[in-house]
């Protein structure tokens, strides 16, 4: 059926890594990321029901597994390209909890001084490029980020997360083909949270989505998106696949958001069977069960947790408002780009040169 | 007369066209059992169905598209973008198709596309736009921008009737903020034709949408002088005779609009007047307007980027002095 | 793999048209448009060398069969949105040679009065709704009109064309998607002529793009695009398909274009031996030797088409340019739409009512 | 110094600016193996590869957006649209996305945009469109717009080298119809800085790509007036001194351009000469411009359409006559 990829690939294809490996700190870690994203919105969102945070809310429960897994595949010189569900995947590429609640309250100190709000973030110091609200807009631009590896023969990837809703735009579907017919090494992970808004999966498209992504010449994976190891799994794979020249991923994580598409959405549209199905597997909860079973600890994490809140909290509030003076500022660049490398917490890495990703 | 608010105007004519001609139906994301992003579409697929309150994917294109389609074969579509600021993501079907539609080949394309535009509620760059002044320079489509809920329900029944694509810009902030008489039934505000919001003969100041209120404020008690307040409601095809007719009466002028400065609405406006009224006027035409940036998100960014009463004021001021 | 679709049928279905008959007068039928096709725009390419149609000069050279073919398959009350290589799909539905000239040479007559030039036409008394330039613009546009007949409980098709090339657009995909979600009475005639302008296949995609039409949750069928009967049956299967509530279908007919992209071209990026190999499988003569092989006689249409072109030439020639002071008039419609009928040459179309389609 | 076409002078301006620095690349469709569809980018496949030269698949919001993303990852992309018309099919992305970005997050997008524009030759109303002042309504892109064969290789390279998205409007109807002079090598034409394409003091066209070549012929010999023609050359940001000066220097204007009237670039040049020269005009601010149509195919209406020399000739004398 598939005919060959029309494009070889650019890169000599070199000695896969291992099967990606989680030592029991990384798998510590990733407990610790989803934790500080939940505590971080469920702090946002206390900050925005005192009035603190101007305009709208959104966030990303029940999603923690998804951008925390497959974020943690990335090497320090990947880049990324994050949606509005997946505080995670910044938390984990080095942006603090503090700088993101300033964010949200619109103070200097949050990534982007005010200029922009909620999740339209990204920190160009930690490899990111933040996500403007037109969906999905940073398909297109991750697959330039991937251009630009893959002209300069750097065994790097770009990863950009998009919803199910997205899977309907243009976009999508230009960036898509267009990363199929060059073999771009990117992964793209649809976070299938069954609704684009209000609208459900059935309005959306006649077949899931991944079925999609053989026809772009490329793999289409289907992973739970609660099971925070199997969506590494899932990316780890792909990231090592793009990295060799093997070309783009589309990972289907099948998810569920469990607060509304914004603060103002009580989510009546939702049938409760449905939400309670999700919510007896919280991937958060389902996680720590796992490791616990092991023998693992965990109960401290929580406690750090916490204290790491308490801190940013403050300092997010101690942040300035942003001066008036300075609104017109800043529209033209007077300086070249500088995209910096961001954190990579995976074991992995640890030890490499950033260079050596 | 009812009182109801901006919002509940424009979800009224919405409902009253759509009773009055089964060909009248729309199409949007999240309009139906949502009731839309604002709900200004709530009720409508609890009275007229789903089919006709339609649940659109996320495909900007595909619904102007579909728009266009449906209105060549006799419907009359009331397209929905969920923030004007998407309009971007199905510009070219409204520029190449829809505006050149009639002009190549003869076919009219009756239909609605609604716009809710506008910030001052820390929206962020990307839910403050105001692109109406993108679609001057595509020849073709008609614009409105009512400011009042009278002229929200009856410029929704007029734009409808329209046999042209007709961009109907809402403004998000009036939406519960504004309350005002709105008759029953239904009833057509004419397009092109300016509405004087207040008569004056020393100063025009000339707005739209939500700066109509911003100029009404600001010129209410200007040291006595008689400043008159011209609101446009249709951007397209200007009014000229009716902006002309302020500006011979008053001799100054002052532009107000929301929306970034170059090449604005202000700037067509103010060369109109330039050309067509230089010897009337007694004075610079000054425009007060956001300045060329993007619409930040932070409270006191954003004040200082939207015009606000003060800025106004002070134009005026300066002007009359002149 | 499938999922089911969205959404049920909007039409009850009722008994399917016995497959697809050509009379023996059919047959002669789409050899005459295919002939008429391609004299009129042999016709054509001579007035434009002879300084006569200003701006550019594209034809469907080579591609006779799909769009003769295929919108043979139409009623009266179907609607289309033709491509710029279908010049045999607008005879079909009843526009003249004279007018094809007269709109080449931006003439009053011509379809568009001079307003529009090239292929961009579409005579909406016929029917029909003109492209522009902006590919695959009327996919979305036919949807609409799908969308129009499925709201009204219908039963009619609209038939959009499009190019290789157009598959690689957003709005491509959005209007796949949507009729997908909706089951629209729509059939998409993917006229997959090998390139896009210069840009040969292997550029635009790397799997087949009938491949998709299933991950959209409808038909996806691949033809012969150089054999007429062969794209004839497939397209009058999508339309009885459609008709009944069974929602669209992608035909993707393998062609190829004999002629540049526009008469500036001169195709010197097509390898010669892949050339060749389309010559030989010329549609028209292919179709004609099997007439003959079954003992129908066909000379009598070469010479009818020719003594029309004669006719049709003189009276696109005699037609004026338009009237400079008319230049800014027409902007804005002042009254309703009203899209006629087309013809239907089709003989299961004859004697019926034309609202009976 | 070599002569060179217009056109020549783009392709020698790429040239330069890939030889100068490995980080530049183009993509866009067919122009590569093909050289593009005006043979912009001939040779230049053969010298750089096809990966510096990528044919792309159909798709202009991918084009667009794999231009920021490669932009904002050290890449200097220079992006072709077939024809400046199929901006819109990428609206989104530089409107949203590049134009948003440095003001959003500090982050430079080094790209260009190569936009063939204009009519003159039957292109039709999808082949002839002038979109420029769009992106003045888009706070963040850098618009140029060369009217000669010097300009048009210097401006290229400062848009290159230039850390904003620019777009480079480059007239299809000049390319092989005028020539001149173009110095060897690698040199830049500084960004928002008219040209006085000729000096005088009774009156000033204002005129930018091909009309400004109308421009000069209709005043060349006008009764003997002086008449000053100003080459914008950026249309934004615009130089606004650059104009002023002029301005206060003859008192009289006419602006002239090929995109249509309303909310045009002339809109804004006339909007800030009423606002900021007020007391220096000596009679209306004049447009000439299309009018507010699509541009027709057909060669008596498009020369309706399009301003022409004679045109121009009778706003100036009766300008003058004020
Ligand atoms: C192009 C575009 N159109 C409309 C919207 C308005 N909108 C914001 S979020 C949303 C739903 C998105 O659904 P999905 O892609 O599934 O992401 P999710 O929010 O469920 O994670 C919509 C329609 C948008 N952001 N972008
Ligand atoms: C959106 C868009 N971008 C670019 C073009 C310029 N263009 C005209 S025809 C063409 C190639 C079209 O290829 P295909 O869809 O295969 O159709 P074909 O001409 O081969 O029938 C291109 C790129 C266009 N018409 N529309
Ligand atoms: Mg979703
Ligand atoms: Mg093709």
């Amino acid at each position: 059926m598939a005919t060959p990829t029309a494009r070889p690939a650019q890169l000599e294809p070199r000695e896969r890594d291992t099967a990606a490996q989680l030592t029991v700190e990384d798998r510590r870690e990733l407990l610790r990321y989803m934790l500080l994203m939940r505590a971080t919105e469920e702090r946002a969102l206390g900050l925005y029901r005192q009035g603190k945070v101007p305009g709208s809310h959104y966030d990303g429960r029940g999603q923690e597994a998804v951008s925390v897994g497959s974020a943690f595949a990335l090497s320090p010189r990947d880049r990324a390209c994050i949606l509005h569900r997946d505080l995670g995947a910044h938390l984990i590429r080095g942006v603090t909890p503090g700088r993101v609640l300033a964010q949200m309250m619109g103070r200097v100190g949050g990534v982007t001084n005010g200029r922009d709000g909620n999740m339209h973030f990204g920190d160009p110091g930690l490899g990111c490029v933040g996500m403007v609200s037109m969906l999905p807009d940073m398909a297109p631009v991750a697959c330039g980020l991937a251009l630009a590896f893959q002209m300069r023969r750097e065994p790097r990837v770009a990863m950009t997360w998009f919803g199910d809703g997205s899977t309907a735009n243009g976009q999508w579907h230009e960036a898509m083909n267009v990363a199929g017919v060059r073999r771009l090494p990117i992964v793209f992970i649809l976070e299938n949270n069954q609704y684009a808004y209000s609208t459900p999966n059935e309005l959306e498209f006649a077949v899931d989505p991944v079925e999609r992504a053989a026809t772009y010449g490329f793999a289409g994976v289907k992973v739970d998106g609660n099971d925070v190891e199997a969506v590494f799994q899932a990316a780890a794979e792909a990231c090592d696949r793009a990295r060799v020249g093997g070309g783009p991923t589309l990972i289907q994580a099948e998810t569920m958001r469990m607060h509304g598409h914004g603060a103002h959405d009580d989510m009546s549209y939702v049938p409760p069977e449905l939400f309670e199905h999700w919510a007896a597997r919280d991937p958060i909860e389902t996680f720590e069960k796992r490791l616990g079973e092991e023998g693992l600890e965990t109960e401290s994490l929580h406690k750090a947790v916490a204290e790491t809140l308490e801190r940013e909290t403050e300092w997010a509030l101690a942040c300035p408002m942003p001066d008036p003076a300075t609104a017109a500022e800043g529209v033209f660049a007077t300086e070249d780009p500088v995209l910096g490398d961001g954190h990579a917490p995976w074991s992995r890495w640890s030890g490499r040169a950033a260079t050596d990703a | 007369m009812p009182e109801l608010t901006y919002l509940e105007a424009i979800t009224d004519g919405l409902r009253e066209e759509m009773r009055h001609d089964e060909s009248v139906f729309c199409l949007g994301q999240d309009i139906g059992n949502f009731g839309g992003a604002f709900k200004v579409t709530e009720g409508l697929a609890a009275e007229f169905g789903r089919d006709r309150v339609w649940d659109t994917p996320l495909a900007e294109s595909a619904i102007v598209g579909a728009a266009v389609g449906a209105a060549v074969e006799g419907m009359r579509p009331i397209a929905e973008m969920q923030f004007s600021d998407f309009i971007a993501c199905g510009f070219d079907q409204l520029v190449n198709v829809a505006a050149k539609m009639h002009y190549r080949q003869g076919l009219a394309v009756p239909m609605v596309m609604r716009l809710p535009s506008g910030g001052g509620f820390s929206g962020g760059p990307f839910h403050s736009q105001n692109p109406e002044a993108w679609f001057l320079q595509a020849p073709g489509l008609k614009v409105v921008a009512p400011s009042t809920p009278e002229d929200a329900k009856g410029l929704m029944a007029s734009a409808v009737r329209d046999p042209n694509p007709v961009l109907y810009m809402e403004h998000k902030h009036l939406y519960r903020r504004l309350r005002g008489e709105v008759a029953d039934g239904r009833y057509e505000t004419p397009l092109s034709q300016v509405r004087v919001a207040r008569e004056g003969s020393e100063l025009t100041v000339i707005a739209y949408g939500a700066m109509v209120h911003t100029a009404l404020e600001a010129t209410e008690d200007l040291d006595g002088a008689g400043i008159e307040v011209v609101d446009l409601r249709t951007l397209c095809p200007l009014d000229t005779e009716g902006i002309l007719a302020s500006v011979r009466k008053t001799s100054k002028v002052v532009v107000l609009h929301e929306a970034t400065r170059s090449c604005g609405i202000g700037a067509e406006v103010c060369a109109l007047i330039a050309e067509e009224a230089f010897e009337d006027l007694d004075g610079p035409v000054v425009r007060v307007t956001a300045p060329d940036v993007p619409i930040p998100f932070s409270p006191p960014l954003e004040r200082a980027v939207l015009p606000q009463v003060d800025q106004v004021r002070d134009a005026c001021r300066e002007l009359l002095g002149y």
